[in-house]
């Protein structure tokens, strides 16, 4: 447990998958959305992930090995799960939850297939050292999603009183913000390059 | 029936105009983790345009299939089918990338699989209304031009400034930057390269919606 | 006769947006002057080429974005200024250059100019030139020993009692030369005494406001107080994290700056102390001795929150509730004709 | 409140040279002295309070601090029973003197005003109020006029709503208008009606600043003319400096009751193009502890939902967030307007709700 708890913390603060690693930047834009959009994917994103992290030590500690299967195979198999996984929950979804379902598929099915969930499994398969690592991993990523969206939400009203050029105003204004942030977080991380 | 193949050309040349000058990358946000991250040189940028390439096309040819001629099946089910299917694409695309140089895929980390996920997340780009295979073959022609440029741009000025090289040619500058291959200055370059964009395709638009696409 | 609306009130203060930037070079001065008689030429040499390339810069951006530059407007030149004291003497034109490009061009324009700016430029600036070039920024000429201008420079190098923190060792300085800055370090920032004097006469011209740099250095010396790093006293370990870098000088001049801050005291006295914890928890945690631009840039996304919760705040003093007469008023003022 | 702890902005008074004038009288040739009839007999000792509410309604007396008619006011002030009468002399406002001008000039006339005043409203005491921060006066305010006390207000400029925070709690008191309780003397007295006003004519383009007595209705360009110009103006303002109106047309706006000053000055047409620098100094001194940065940025930006979360109906227009303004930014301007706004697309609904 502590094992998790600390990989998820260094996960949310050390090496935000926003600002190290730009992993959820896609699916930052339809989060911001509104405080309850931010809410919804944040849920979403965080619980995707940290299945997907307990499912990429599952297959990982299952499949040893190099080769063929670190080279072709993790990624087809991850991403294979990660397919299977939103399946079912979809199904389950569907066949109990219809409201539910109808309401969130959209940030569903974003939060199933963006660089966050996929890339927290790799992360769980790199950075964790038990199964337990792994969840935190994908939590850590998921949380810190949360976070980000925060500081970028905070950011959204400060950019509303700033006479922002007419070229950067939406994306590329906010592309600045996050980048300034994740300048200001190297700080905290030093020199070296994540991978 | 030759007026309605122009009206439909025409559409086709509207469709494409439309997916460059709003750029789904620079200016949709979309697949941008791999342009942050790991284009920081043109090789890595070709690399990835290989990856989307291979993955986009064939995955919104296939949805475009599936709805069809599969609109029985419940939605999620066939883009679970999408996404295994990008799965699959990943690996011709592996074998595409390989010969470009030979730490290819240690530079690339584990962006190379994201860059075949992000191909998914065109899928649900706002906006976008599945019309049939043929559009879906040019919104993923498209998709794929619009990432291309983003990274190709992106990479070259990051290999420019930190390394001095062009596809490993030095180009003689006296200062090098080695902290733009950093994922900041990825959000920096993509950043400047949206405003860019972002003024041209409001240019163009000013021009009264000229014939050109760029 | 008027050709434009006069609108009310029809007398305004002397001072101007210009004044307040002027106040802010003349208090950078004395510190440009220590740095001359520590470093010789090559230090005021660095400062004229910042300043230039980031005026030069601001007005480039200026006309980019399609608007006239404006002479009066000095928060370049004060960018400009600012950053080369946080730097060694013997850093190369061109990284001073860069940090000041880096400065407006990405931290400063792109977010609207002049007042809109939500990072500070400086800190962002000297953030992205540590990240670029750590072995150039963080290793330090003897004072002294006057540089050449230009050319080869052969002055040996040496680390600063930042960077002996870091690693946890004591510093071998006594203190009065700590005060006085007589130790290889920053180029402008290490004499204590000037520095407090320019705060002062800062704080007299009321450019600057007393909360949010008093906040950060309280802040910053409670945490080496109580949570020393260096075998050493609790007292020593105070001294030396205050005087050992930039600290101080960040607290005055970035912290100081009134556009990335709170506007209120109360929000701004709460910003210093966020800025202060976060500087020492990234010279606890980080890899960078100088961690105060760092820790500025992310408490500076924090300004508008910290504003907002302290408007919450003073809606329900306003009301009345802690029982302040004044704000009990009813009455306003009737438009006299 | 200590005054020293009140918010607000130091402003240097330049009341000086109007004030050390003795008052002028400036009538027009038409000026009757008008008189009307009454009944009521001259003495105060033989009036009772509503026969001096009824000559002030005769007199059509108007208070100078807000416009309401005096023997309204009274008539409140009676029923309310408040403890104590204020005459306010309060010009806290740079040059503006045409309050306390008067209370010094013609002492006699404004005691007995007040004290008519105090009994008309059935209060205890009468308080004179002057403001104190005005440091270059030659001549001291006396403690005691005509055996009224003279409170100060203290603290910074917007002092004349803090009036009431002088005086001990829980007293009811009403705050009227020196020059209207002059003229309540000279209705009681000569039954005369209030055909003249208190102005003063000051400012930097001004030969000879100084206080009026003018009839009302006589055009601004008048009164510069009667005191001298010694440039040409750039701005003339109606009002004090900090909260008047320019007046475009000199020659076709008249002063009324309500005028209390005639300011003229150069203008400085340099055009800076300042930016906001964000400084918060507007914030600092807002004497309602409000935020003008942002009320204004969100005014700026056309955000107004924004504004109620600012309290943005507590400002009192004092303009002191202009003035400290080191960008020379319109910002009260700006918040009036807005209110002005407000106001009008709530109408109908609670009126001025708070």
């Amino acid at each position: 447990m502590t094992s998790f708890l600390l990989v998820a913390a260094v996960a949310v603060f050390l090496e935000n998958a926003l600002f190290a690693r730009a992993l959820d930047i896609s699916v930052l834009l339809p989060a911001l959305h509104s405080r309850r959009t931010i809410w919804i994917y944040g849920l979403a994103v965080t619980l995707s992930s940290s299945a997907a992290g307990g499912v990429a030590w599952g297959l990982h500690s299952l499949l040893q090995g190099g080769g063929w299967y670190a080279s072709y195979g993790q990624p087809f198999l991850f991403l294979t799960a990660q397919a299977f996984l939103y399946a079912v929950v979809c199904a389950g979804l569907r066949a109990y939850k219809k409201e539910l379902y109808r309401a969130i598929r959209v940030p569903l099915t974003i939060s199933f297939f963006n660089c966050a969930a996929l890339g927290s499994m790799f992360l769980a398969v790199y950075k964790a050292g038990s199964f337990w690592g792994a969840v935190g991993t994908g939590a850590g990523v998921g949380v810190g999603f949360l976070l980000a969206c925060a500081l970028v939400r905070v950011a959204e009203g400060r950019l509303a009183i700033c006479n922002v050029p007419r070229a950067f105003q939406g994306l590329p204004v906010r592309l600045m913000y996050i980048g300034l942030l994740a300048l200001a977080t190297y700080g905290l991380i030093g020199h070296q390059l994540p991978v | 029936m030759a007026s309605e193949r122009t009206a439909a050309a025409g559409g086709l040349l509207k469709r494409c105009k439309q997916a460059l000058a709003e750029n789904p990358v620079l200016l949709g946000g979309l697949a941008l983790a791999p342009v942050v991250m790991v284009a920081t040189t043109v090789k890595n940028a070709v690399a990835l345009m290989i990856v989307m390439a291979c993955t986009l096309v064939p995955v919104m040819l296939l949805e475009a299939v599936l709805a069809k001629y599969l609109s029985m099946v419940p939605d999620f089910a066939r883009m679970a089918l999408c996404a295994v299917f990008a799965a699959a694409m990943l690996m011709p695309a592996r074998l595409a990338v390989a010969p470009l140089a030979q730490n290819i895929f240690d530079s690339l980390g584990m962006y190379f699989a994201l860059t075949g996920v992000s191909a998914l997340m065109f899928l649900h780009s706002p906006g976008r209304e599945p019309e049939g295979p043929r559009f879906a073959v040019t919104d993923a022609v498209c998709g794929t031009l619009g990432f291309a440029l983003a990274v190709f741009l992106t990479g070259a000025v990051r290999e420019a400034l930190s390394l001095g090289t062009f596809w490993g040619v030095p180009l003689g500058f006296s200062v090098k930057f080695p902290a733009m291959a950093m994922p900041f200055a990825g959000f920096f370059t993509a950043a400047f390269w949206a405003a860019a964009w972002n003024s041209l395709s409001r240019l163009i638009g000013r021009m009264g919606g000229g014939r050109e696409v760029e | 006769m008027q050709d434009k609306e006069l609108k009310a009130p029809h007398i305004r203060m002397r001072e101007s947006a210009r004044s307040a930037m002027l106040d802010v070079v003349i208090a950078l001065l004395p510190l440009y002057f220590m740095a001359a008689y520590f470093y010789g030429m090559r230090a005021v040499a660095l400062g004229a080429v910042s300043a230039a390339s980031a005026v030069a810069a601001d007005m480039l951006c200026v006309l980019v974005s399609g608007r006239l530059p404006n002479l009066r407007d000095l928060s370049a030149l004060v960018t400009g200024l600012l950053l080369p004291l946080m730097l060694p003497a013997s850093i190369p034109y061109y990284v001073v250059i860069t940090a000041a490009v880096f400065a407006i061009a990405v931290v400063k324009h792109p977010f609207g100019g002049v007042g809109q700016n939500i990072f500070n430029p400086a800190a962002g600036g000297f953030a992205f030139i540590s990240v670029c070039w750590p072995s150039l920024v963080f290793s330090y000429p003897q004072p002294m020993f006057p540089l050449p201008i230009a050319g080869e420079l052969t002055a040996r190098l040496a680390e600063s009692p930042a960077h002996a923190l870091m690693l946890g060792a004591v510093p071998t300085i006594d203190t009065l030369d700590l005060v006085l800055g007589r130790f290889a370090g920053p180029m402008g920032v290490t004499n204590i005494l000037v520095l407090g004097t320019c705060f002062i006469y800062l704080l007299f011209r009321k450019v600057i406001s007393w909360q949010a740099p008093v906040a950060f250095l309280a802040a910053a010396a409670a945490t080496a107080y109580f949570s020393p790093r260096i075998p050493a006293s609790r007292w020593e370990s105070v001294v030396f994290e205050l005087l050992s870098g930039t600290l101080v000088f960040a607290g005055v001049f970035l912290l100081g700056d009134p556009v990335t801050s709170p506007k209120r005291g109360l929000s701004r006295f709460l910003y210093g102390a966020l800025a202060g914890g976060a500087t020492m928890l990234f010279r606890y945690c980080g890899g960078f001795e100088q961690a105060a631009a760092f820790a500025l840039l992310l408490v500076n996304s924090f300004t508008l929150l910290i504003d907002h919760e302290a408007e919450r705040l003073f809606r329900i003093v306003r009301r009345g509730i802690l029982g302040f007469r004044a704000y009990r008023r009813s009455r306003r003022i009737v438009k006299k004709v | 409140m200590p005054g020293i702890l009140t918010r607000g902005i130091i402003l240097e008074q330049y009341k000086e040279p109007a004030l050390n004038r003795p008052v002028r009288e400036f009538f027009s040739s038409s000026y009757p002295g008008m008189l009307f009839e009454s009944s009521l007999p001259r003495e105060a000792e033989e009036l009772g309070p509503e026969d001096i509410i009824r000559l002030a309604e005769l007199a059509g007396i108007v208070d100078e601090r807000d416009g309401e008619p005096l023997y309204r006011k009274l008539r409140q002030a009676a029923e309310q029973k408040v403890q104590i009468i204020v005459a306010d002399a309060i010009d806290d406002e740079p040059y503006v003197s045409s309050q306390l001008g008067p209370m010094l000039k013609c002492s006699e006339e404004a005691a007995e005003g007040l004290r008519l005043a105090v009994k008309a409203a059935g209060a205890q005491k009468p308080y004179f109020a002057v403001y104190k921060n005005i440091t270059d006066l030659m001549n001291k305010i006396p403690r005691t006029l005509e055996g009224i006390t003279v409170k100060r207000i203290r603290g910074r400029y917007p002092a004349e709503f803090r009036t009431t925070d002088d005086f001990e709690r829980g007293t009811s008191l009403a705050v009227l208008g020196v020059c209207s309780l002059i003229h309540l003397c000279r209705a009681v007295r000569d039954h005369r009606i209030q055909s003249t006003c208190f102005v003063t004519v000051a400012g930097n383009c001004v030969a000879n600043p100084m206080n009026l007595e003018a009839s009302a209705g006589m055009t601004v360009a008048q009164l510069l003319e009667r005191c001298g110009l010694a440039d040409d103006p750039g701005r003339v303002i109606v009002g004090g400096p900090m909260t008047g109106v320019a007046c475009r047309d000199t020659e076709a706006t008249v002063i009324s009751a309500g005028t209390r000053a005639v300011l003229a000055f150069r203008e400085d047409t340099k055009d800076r193009r300042y930016q906001c620098i964000g400084c918060g100094k507007c914030v600092e001194c807002c004497p309602e502890n409000l935020t003008p940065f942002y009320i204004n940025k969100y005014i700026e930006k056309g955000r107004m939902e924004m504004l109620d979360f600012y309290e943005i109906d507590r400002c009192i227009s004092c303009g002191t967030c202009s003035y400290v303004c080191p960008a020379k930014l319109d910002i009260a301007d700006n918040i009036k307007a807005a209110k002005a706004a407000r106001r009008k697309n709530t109408t109908g609904g609670l009126g001025d709700a708070r």
